[in-house]
């Protein structure tokens, strides 16, 4: 039977316990909690106008959040002409599908036999 | 020279199904294309199994003992399999084909590529 | 030897068939060479002592197969575009 | 009668599945509840089998037909002359993720799937499906295996295309089997190759007799390369995503499983067929294993950095599926290749092991939480009326079941702690660092990539005001869609708390029964 | 990138051939030269075999009884493969029926010909309608006697069900077809789920000894149980043990099978 440390402790030294771990956390949010009690602030009432953010401009924009479409504009801008090319190549075209599957039969063929003689 | 041009001939039925997948955009092309490939491999098999002068595994009407010589039974069942698995296929994307035709009002790849995206 | 003779023929035909089949743009027409490819491919199981094959194709790989085809071409268009 | 088990789990669900037709003519409630016992009994029977195979280290044999079952190779002869099932550790783990599966697919369809005469043949098909995966799983026959892979295959197909009144799914369908179809031409040619020289199909046979000559090479390679392609491996997986996202939701997580027995395939050829790196024989192991390595690395950064961009939520979790396969692909290429070193195994014996555990303990874990999100992604698609991320919002006020089991899923695949995500891919990145710390890196990163496109999932379509007007269909989830994602999130929660008694009883015996060395 | 595909597809081509030359030429005794000797090729005696296929060729027909040995593999040896196959024709003919459900729906319950022979079908003459049922009766004859003497004579489930099948293709194209379509395919896939229950019964009934075996074979002579002496000879009808009846059940699966598709996608081709 394997043990926790047999597997989990390789070179790196790390012991990693997952029920451990949850307990830990467990911990951490009791202590947490009770700090909270003692230091957070008191006066946040429930059912008044301090709860709702306070809004500026159009309500319907904050209504609606940002677009999953626009999420992470700035990476793929960034990368744009990585995604051009990646993108170029998911067409669903089904003659790709057999080019790059006959392309990599030709390669991993030549590489495993080394050559046809 | 018989073995020869059987296996050009299985290679090239291969060969010339596979170069149809690459070129050719029609679906029910298509195919037709994996069907030319599916006989080149029955051919395979087949030719796998032949031995010269023999007869077919078959002892009702063979000859006697002595000079009996037969192909080998198993490329053949296996075969009888394949052709039928290869007729299940056809018969499946030959619907797909039309059901994609209906919905799409057309069987070329080029016009349905991308179809996905914009649902 | 008349045995590769005839390898050889059914060979030639069998190939020039198929790439009839794969070349037409009409569909039809390619499907009707792929029967007759089929049917020599039955000759040719026959000559290579493998009778129970050679059934088997003529019935499912000439006749069935050829139908299928026939009907879907009927239902979607007959050229290629 | 316990003797007969490895054949009744593949017979018994294909009998149901002749009858099907017949009983759902008369009773469709008789139907549902038939399909319930057998898969049921398929996994009790395969549960049964951990203590005896797994734990006892038994391989089982079943000789199809034959006058002793048991017993596989008849006296006088050195060679099988029938049909061989045998069921290993590996077989056996991956049965039961099949059977886990089908049976949360099942629960979840039974009111997912709208009744009618087409629900039949649905839940016929899922059988099939089934059936193919544990055929393929136990077989130790190539051609038998061929069969299987037609079956499952076929079966897919239809399944994909099972909405035939939307525009898509037809041509999905056409995709799946067009690549099934070439894929199975190629490892039939390989098949072809490896009998002209062996006179057999048993895989443990000609593994024996292996002489790694040209061709032997070559049937290799036209046995792996298109199994990887039908396990979605870069650069043949451009059919996942387009299928993936066209099949109804439980489709999709069954379709996952389906494509990992093709990765199993693909391993256990590798191995067991392959696989004989003492003698080494002229075939150079170093380079399979880099081959595999480099498809997996590949696949998982393409993946990944190609679900980041996507608005349809299908086919973002299917990228992430074959990013996933990545991993999988990247622990067992590191086993290869470490197993073929000159040194006596010292270097497999240090974290060669240890990758392949991690690699395919992750398939298992891959299973859960991937059929876990596609069955989530089909209760967000029913809402909503489409799968398009941008025209999704706030789902969390209605549906908090969903949410939660959304959340645990979507933690899992990114492989946070304590969830069984985790557990696989610390063993991964571990090893893996040992072998090449670039690779450990590479897999971190992406780890990061897919936590990054989850949350932009969890942001669009859960958090956020709640608007009644863009949700179309308001039925509440059902008991049985609850039961199936709450079964599957018990395991993802389990095996993340108590991974060292998984991977002890049932991946290490996997591992055991693929390499030699130990 | 599609001219470097062609380029692979050529090298993959130049492997195969170079590598099947390399293997054996056609007609030499199958198997690597470096794993098997070479041995005299006459089938004498039954012992000393040293592939499978040798195995078959010396010992099958004792031990199936059946003079086929094609037969004798699909049905005895490998019959696993064969259920599986079944299989796949079950599950094409199941999503065919699945997938073209809703397109038959729109189109209703209408005869897919004409009502009884003898009267004159719109466009279709007497003389093809009856020559066609001349044939008809032929071509199911003949199915039929390859099914039975699928042990004996070149022949055999599939090949008997697949020509029967064409029959049904002849009928259609001959507006022979007289019964409500929707009422034939539920016939049909009652008897093609006959047929495959009928396979994987006798499966699970020789589970005795072990699934799928051939429990009746040089047993009784009744039940196709009599043993037949190695070597050509002419052989019996109730030979072969379970060999003929799982011929039976899947002749009648591949024609039925086969049937509804071909009647399922003639009947979705059909003008409205």
């Amino acid at each position: 039977m394997f043990t926790v440390e047999k597997i989990f402790t390789q070179n790196t030294g790390i012991i990693w316990y997952p029920l451990l771990l949850v307990a830990i956390f467990l911990l951490l949010i009791c202590i947490l909690w009770i700090w909270g009690r003692y230091y957070f602030r008191n006066d946040y009432n429930k059912n008044t106008a301090q709860v709702k953010p306070f809004n500026s401009g159009n309500l319907d924009e904050i209504n609606y959040p940002i677009r999953s479409g626009n999420l992470y504009w700035g990476f793929k801008k960034a990368l744009e002409s990585y995604f051009t090319f990646i993108e170029s190549l998911h067409k669903g075209d089904l003659n790709d599908y057999m080019v790059w599957l006959f392309l990599s039969i030709g390669v991993v063929l030549l590489l495993v036999s080394g050559g046809l003689l | 020279m018989t073995d020869f041009f059987l296996y050009v001939t299985v290679v090239l039925l291969i060969f010339f199904g596979m170069v149809a997948l690459i070129y050719k955009r029609n679906l029910i092309k298509i195919v037709i294309a994996l069907n030319i490939i599916e006989a080149g491999i029955n051919l395979l098999f087949i030719a796998l199994a032949y031995r010269p002068n023999g007869t077919a595994p078959i002892f009702t009407l063979a000859p006697a003992l002595g000079e009996l010589k037969m192909v080998l039974p198993t490329p053949q069942a296996l075969i009888l399999t394949n052709i039928v698995i290869g007729f299940g296929t056809t018969a499946l994307m030959l619907t797909l084909a039309i059901l994609t035709y209906q919905n799409n009002h057309t069987l070329d790849i080029r016009k349905l590529r991308g179809v996905e995206n914009n649902d | 030897m008349i045995s590769s003779v005839i390898f050889i023929l059914l060979s030639i035909v069998m190939l020039v068939t198929a790439v009839i089949s794969l070349y037409f743009r009409d569909l039809l027409a390619s499907v009707v060479s792929y029967s007759v490819m089929s049917l020599v491919l039955t000759v040719m199981f026959f000559h290579l002592d493998a009778p129970d094959v050679a059934i088997a194709e003529a019935g499912i790989g000439a006749a069935l197969t050829v139908c299928i085809f026939v009907i879907a071409i009927k239902l979607t268009r007959r050229r290629e575009e | 009668m316990t003797d007969h088990i490895p054949v009744l789990i593949i017979a018994l669900p294909l009998l149901t599945a002749f009858i099907l037709p017949i009983v759902g003519m008369i009773n469709t409630r008789l139907r549902n509840i038939l399909v319930f016992l057998v898969i049921a009994a398929v996994n009790l029977m395969l549960i049964s089998l951990v203590q005896r195979v797994s734990i006892g280290g038994e391989v089982l044999h079943y000789v199809v037909g034959a006058a002793d079952p048991l017993q596989v190779i008849r006296e006088g002869l050195d060679f099988p002359i029938r049909i061989v099932l045998k069921i290993d550790g590996f077989s056996l783990f991956m049965a039961l993720i099949s059977g886990v599966i089908t049976f949360v697919v099942f629960l979840f369809s039974l009111s997912y799937i709208k009744e009618g005469e087409r629900k039949n043949y649905y839940q016929l098909l899922m059988l099939l499906i089934f059936v193919g995966m544990l055929g393929m799983e136990f077989t130790n026959d190539l051609f038998n295996f061929f069969v299987f892979l037609e079956i499952l295959s076929i079966a897919s197909a239809a399944l994909v295309a099972y909405r035939t009144d939307r525009k898509h799914p037809p041509y999905a369908g056409y995709k799946y089997m067009l690549v099934s179809a070439i894929a199975t031409s190629f490892l039939l040619m390989g098949i072809a190759l490896c009998y002209a020289q062996y006179g057999s199909f048993n895989i443990d046979y000609i593994h024996g007799m292996m002489k790694y000559t040209l061709l032997d090479k070559m049937a290799l390679v036209f046995m792996l390369v298109p199994l990887a392609m039908k396990a979605g491996a870069i650069p043949m997986h451009m059919w996942v995503p387009d299928t993936y996202s066209e099949a109804p939701a439980p489709i999709s997580a069954l379709l996952k499983t389906a494509s990992m027995a093709s990765l199993y395939g693909l391993f256990r050829l590798s191995f067991s067929l392959f696989g004989n790196p003492l003698e080494g024989g002229g075939m150079n192991y170093h380079t399979l294993g880099w081959i595999i390595i480099v498809m997996g690395v590949l696949s998982m950064f393409v993946g990944v950095t190609m679900a980041l961009v996507q608005n349809d939520v299908k086919r973002l979790m299917a990228y992430h599926a074959v990013s996933q396969t990545g991993y999988m692909l990247l622990g067992v290429g590191v086993g290869i290749a470490v197993h073929a070193q000159a040194d006596g195994g010292s270097a497999f014996k240090l974290f060669g092991r240890v990758a392949m555990m991690g690699g395919i303990f992750h398939m298992m874990n891959h299973a859960f939480y991937k059929g876990l999100l596609f069955l989530t992604s089909g209760v967000m698609a029913r809402r909503f009326g489409t799968r398009d991320l941008n025209r999704m919002v706030g789902l969390a006020h209605r549906d908090t079941f969903t949410t939660v089991a959304f959340v645990i899923g979507a933690l899992a695949i990114a492989g946070i702690p304590p969830l069984n995500g985790f557990s696989s891919k610390i063993l991964l990145y571990e090893s893996v660092y040992q072998f090449s710390p670039l690779l450990s890196i590479i897999a971190i990163f992406v780890s990061v990539l897919t936590l990054a496109s989850f949350m932009k999932v969890f942001y669009s379509a859960f958090m956020g005001p709640e608007r009644k007007d863009m949700i179309i269909d308001a039925t509440p989830v059902s008991k049985g869609m609850i039961l199936g994602m709450s079964i599957l999130c018990v395991l993802v929660v389990g095996f993340g708390l108590f991974p060292d008694l998984v991977v002890g009883t049932i991946v290490e015996p996997a591992i055991e029964s693929l390499v030699t060395i130990l | 990138m599609r001219l470097a595909s062609f380029l692979s597809l050529v090298l993959i081509a130049a492997f195969l051939f170079v590598g099947i030359l390399r293997l054996h030429p056609v007609g030499e005794p199958l198997g690597n030269p470096d794993v098997f000797k070479d041995r005299g090729d006459a089938i004498t005696d039954i012992k000393n075999v040293d592939t499978m296929d040798d195995y078959y060729l010396r010992n099958g027909q004792t031990e199936t009884g059946s003079n086929n040995l094609v037969a004798s593999v699909v049905f005895d040896y490998r019959a696993f493969d064969t259920l599986g196959e079944a299989t796949v024709l079950f599950i094409v003919v199941s999503s065919i029926s699945m997938l073209f459900f809703t397109m038959i729906k729109r189109k209703g319950p209408e005869t897919s010909g004409v009502s009884r022979i003898g009267e004159f079908p719109g466009g279709v003459s007497r003389v093809i309608t009856f020559g066609s049922f001349l044939l008809y009766i032929l071509i199911i004859t003949f199915g039929i006697y390859l099914v039975v003497h699928g042990h004996l004579s070149p022949g055999g489930g599939f090949q008997g069900g697949a020509v029967m099948a064409s029959a049904t293709a002849l009928l259609l194209i001959s507006s022979l077809m007289t019964r409500n379509v929707q009422k034939t395919k539920k016939i049909f896939s009652f008897f093609e789920s006959l047929g495959l229950t009928l396979f994987i019964g006798i499966g699970f009934v020789g589970i005795g000894v072990s699934f799928l075996s051939n429990f009746l074979a040089n047993g009784n002579p009744l039940l196709f149980g009599k043993a037949i002496a190695f070597g050509p000879n002419p052989g019996y009808l109730v030979s072969a043990g379970t060999l003929p009846l799982l011929s039976l059940a899947i002749g009648m699966e591949v024609f039925f099978g086969l049937s509804i598709i071909l009647v399922t996608m003639y009947h979705a081709a059909k003008d409205e």
